[in-house]
């Protein structure tokens, strides 16, 4: 027997043990079942904070847990970057830019600019909506980023219709993460909770001055507090979190 | 029958390098490895057939000598191995811990 | 309470992500696209995101569609590249 | 009891992360700023009173009928809970990490702002996942960690560490996916997330074939975050990969989350036999096959890489026993071994940085031209492999009673003998560098390596041996308070 006839073999073995591992965990999906558990205490309380139940949910009881998902896209944005050479031990490796402009036909010249306009604003509407509607800044960042993906795609990377550099894109997401982390830490200085829900006061006990109270809480008939700012703040990161991936991954397009 | 010192420093001697002396360490202690390392796995069987088995891996184990070069084969850095191994301990938790034993 | 407030970050995020559009691809023409289908846009959306406002008739159009599309419109004409 | 600077322990990192990204390219303002942040890494957790936090403020209430879970009282919020274990852990990391940072500031001609940044991101993973009593955001914690530590090993900028890196990611979806789906099923059938109340729900209910599923797929995902028994050769493949001096920090980090880890599945599924067994026998396994790839090894890295990887695998036996005593031994020995290992490594790292290679074949005659490095390299050789007066003793010596008296005396052998692969392991690498004749060294001895020692590097040298000594005389004071942490974890059990 050589080697191939091994690892043939040994592909079989794998499948065989991988078919045991999906049949427990299938037989465990199909028969188990699911209580509303903490769900339903959520869904009790959060009417009296904005409308939109996966909104309040996400960015207030597990407001900490969004952060730490927002940092997941952080982080693979930073790796992105470092992939292609920038912050890499030694100085920074210049990747050659060679994308080149596109030339776009009338069609896409005459729709795309417009479009971008257009698509731009509904993502802001999406976003600013969040705590009402479906929505939210996540939802609404990849809106924003779409309009920036179909500029570079029809224009390409160079003279597309953002003039966003890479530095600008680093900032919007510094910015949109700091501004998470700040009113987190306005929560723990005001009450001694991080990321307190301060603008509703939703336990009215913790001894936060009314005067943040009314910094905080939002133009709205019911009172979501720092939730839309905590959509902005996660919008702009994404936006720019995704615009910082597409241009890197077009930029070493043809290097 | 040559002897098994023989038999260990040649094929050990054809993987070149400075690490005989290693190589010779390893394999004697993987010898004394393995049986032990079956007997705490075997834990949840009754001494009898546990201790068979300690037996019979310690048997396999000395006819399979010398074991360091597919030991240090398998524990390479090649993708496919890894995959192998980890498909192999993902269906045998799963295994162990649902099917019981 | 009306929601103003809505409005105006709107506009104000609407006019830093103008800032960096460039003028290359428009002209007179493109304007009245936009504006054109922006409010076309706006009607069909009816009061979406449904923010509640103190008005005797509900209002037909999303003010923050608006107020998001004009702030990036002056935000492009503010930046001037 | 509310302490309002236990969530800084992971927000402060976070925030310094993304401004040393934004201040990458300033050089000066990325090297100062480094430091400092440092600095308050380091005070936070000293500062920190013991206690609990509730994100959100959100309290615990009666549990209304119509939720449909089992218990009086649940937490609404997510919670951290702060005591002397997570101290300790979050201070051993910090000063890991803290060397870390310095030996890039000082040693590096330009600083790199992304890197730092990588290097504070995996420091709030690992503190958030070591206070996490919540289990859902143990996960979301345990992906940055993951996609972080992949960046620093990337950061070196060779092939091999994008190799590497590829596939600890690769590996690391896997592993991830198996933790989030046993969370599902946990959080499907009991309705909550919090730990503490998870762990009453589960009390006596753990023999239903979905609990079991679940706790099989949180094992698989130990295993990976910990770097047990399939996934040793990515772990070490990671180790050798990176620059020693990251590779330092990055196995304080695996030993930190192996810990971690590990107490939560005790905590939740204590009295589980078949969790226990499937834990030792795969960590036996990586004990035997870590040491023994130590011992073939040709190049010193993945020589430590792998005794590094047995080492964990030691950690792993101790902890699945789930007897307060193992449980006890088994903190105690990861702190043990991250010190001792971590200040090979940095021995490592300075004949790297001296000789720009650490492959056997080439390396030799060492003794004559760094003395200084010579000594303190065989007491973090004798420190690891347990060697009497310094601190892996005091462990290993505990780990063997306990394995002993938890009625395995064949693992109390199996420790043995794997602490003496080890010995031998690393005593072949010392040969091999210090005191072998070559000829070879002559053309590769630099002055770096001959003259002064990087004032930091020498200074975190000598300051990991002396800790490793101190706790090897007196190991009471860090060993009975593990032990009042293990006991009172298996009294909730």
């Amino acid at each position: 027997m050589n080697t191939k006839d091994i690892y043939e073999m040994r592909t079989v073995v794998a499948a065989v043990f991988l078919g045991i591992f999906s049949i427990f965990v299938l037989k465990a999906l199909t028969s188990f079942e699911i209580i509303p558990g903490v769900s339903y205490v959520y869904n009790l309380q959060g009417p009296s904070i904005a409308p939109n139940m996966i909104t309040v949910i996400l960015f207030d009881w597990r407001g900490y847990d969004t952060l730490g998902e927002a940092f997941i896209l952080i982080t693979a944005v930073f790796t992105t970057g470092i992939l292609f050479g920038r912050g890499v031990l030694g100085g920074d490796v210049k990747v050659r830019d060679t994308a080149a402009t596109r030339q776009p036909s009338v069609v896409q010249k005459v729709f795309a600019a417009p479009l971008v306009f257009i698509i731009v604003a509904f993502g802001i509407v999406i976003t600013l909506g969040g705590h009402i509607t479906p929505g939210g800044g996540f939802q609404g960042g990849s809106v924003i980023a779409t309009a920036f993906f179909l500029s570079v795609v029809v224009f390409g990377l160079r003279k597309n219709v953002f003039s966003l550099s890479h530095r600008s894109l680093e900032t919007f997401e510094g910015v949109g993460a700091l501004i998470y982390l700040c009113l987190g830490l306005a929560g723990l200085g005001l009450s001694g909770y991080y990321l307190y829900n301060v603008g509703a006061d939703f336990y009215p006990g913790l001894g936060v001055a009314q005067w943040a109270v009314n910094l905080l809480s939002y133009p709205d008939a019911t009172n979501a507090g720092i939730i839309p700012y905590l959509n902005i703040g996660i919008a702009l990161k994404v936006l720019s979190g995704f615009c910082t991936i597409i241009t890197v991954l077009m930029g070493a397009e043809k290097k | 029958m040559r002897s098994l010192y023989d038999t260990l420093h040649e094929t050990l001697k054809s993987r070149g390098g400075t690490h005989i002396g290693g190589g010779f360490t390893a394999e004697y202690m993987l010898l004394a490895f393995f049986p032990l390392a079956f007997v705490a796995l075997l834990r949840g069987l009754d001494s009898l057939t546990s201790a068979v088995l300690a037996i019979l891996v310690t048997a396999l184990v000395a006819f399979s000598l010398p074991l360091v070069k597919k030991v240090s084969r398998e524990n390479s850095d090649h993708f496919a191995i890894a995959a192998f191994y980890i498909a192999i301990v993902m269906g045998l938790v799963l295994f162990l811990m649902v099917g019981g034993f | 309470m009306n929601p103003f407030g809505v409005l105006v970050i709107g506009a104000v995020i609407g006019a830093v992500l103008g800032l960096s559009v460039t003028s290359e691809f428009f002209n007179r023409k493109t304007y009245v696209t936009i504006l054109g289908v922006a409010v076309l846009i706006d009607v069909l959306m009816g009061s979406y995101p449904f923010y509640t406002w103190d008005l005797s008739v509900e209002l037909p159009v999303s003010g923050v569609y608006l107020a998001a599309l004009i702030g990036m419109l002056a935000g492009k004409a503010a930046g001037g590249r | 009891m509310n302490s309002e600077l236990i969530p800084l322990m992971v927000v402060f990192p976070l925030i310094s992360a993304i401004l040393l990204n934004l201040m990458h390219g300033k050089d000066r303002a990325v090297r100062v700023y480094g430091t400092l942040a440092m600095v308050v890494v380091i005070a936070v957790p000293l500062l920190a009173v013991y206690g609990n936090h509730l994100f959100g403020a959100h309290p615990a209430i009666d549990t209304p009928a119509e939720t449909g879970i089992a218990l009086g009282r649940i937490n609404l919020a997510i919670e951290y809970s702060f005591g002397f274990l997570q101290r300790a852990l979050i201070f051993l990391l910090a000063a890991i990490a803290t060397f870390a940072v310095l030996s890039h500031t000082s040693n590096e001609k330009r600083a790199s702002g992304v890197y730092l940044s990588m290097v504070m991101l995996s420091i709030a993973a690992v503190s958030a996942v070591v206070m996490a009593n919540d289990i859902f955001n143990m996960f979301v914690f345990l992906e940055i960690l993951t996609i972080s530590q992949a960046a620093m090993v990337v950061a070196k900028g060779d092939i091999g560490g994008y190799k590497a890196a590829l596939k600890y990611l690769i590996f690391g979806g896997v592993a991830g996916g198996a933790i989030l789906l046993g969370i599902a099923l946990l959080l499907g059938t009991f309705g909550v997330l919090n730990i503490t109340d998870l762990g009453n729900a589960l009390s006596g209910n753990t023999k239903s074939p979905i609990v079991l599923t679940a706790v099989g797929l949180l094992v698989i995902g130990w295993l990976f975050e910990s770097g047990l028994f399939p996934f040793h050769t990515i772990k070490s493949h990671i180790y050798s990969s990176a620059k020693a001096d990251v590779a330092a920090l990055l196995q304080t980090e695996t030993k930190i989350v192996l810990v971690a880890i590990a107490i939560i599945l005790l905590r939740l599924f204590g009295g589980l036999s078949n969790m226990s067994a499937v834990m030792v026998g795969l960590s036996v396994i990586t004990l035997a096959f870590g040491s023994v790839m130590a011992l073939v090894q040709t190049d010193f890295r993945r020589l430590l890489a792998f005794a590094a990887v047995g080492q964990a695998g030691l950690v792993g036996i101790g902890l699945s026993l789930g007897t307060p005593d193992g449980i006890a031994a088994s903190i105690f020995h990861a702190v043990n071994d991250a010190l001792a290992m971590s200040l090979l490594f940095v021995t490592v790292f300075v004949i790297y940085e001296g000789a720009k290679t650490t492959e056997f074949s080439r390396l030799g005659g060492l003794l004559t031209k760094a003395p200084r490095l010579a000594f303190l390299q065989i007491i973090g050789i004798m420190a690891v492999s347990g060697v009497p007066p310094f601190n892996a003793y005091q462990s290993e010596y505990r780990l063997i009673g306990a394995a002993f008296q938890a009625g395995y005396p064949e693992l109390g052998v199996v420790i043995i003998l794997g602490t003496i692969v080890t010995f031998v392991a690393l005593m072949k690498g010392f040969f091999l560098t210090f005191l072998k004749e070559s000829t070879a060294v002559a053309a590769i001895g630099r002055p770096q390596l001959s003259n002064a020692l990087p004032l930091v590097t020498f200074a975190t040298m000598v300051i990991l041996a002396l800790v490793c000594l101190g706790i090897g005389l007196h190991p009471g004071p860090l060993y009975d308070r593990f032990a009042d942490v293990a006991i009172t974890l298996t009294m909730g059990v």
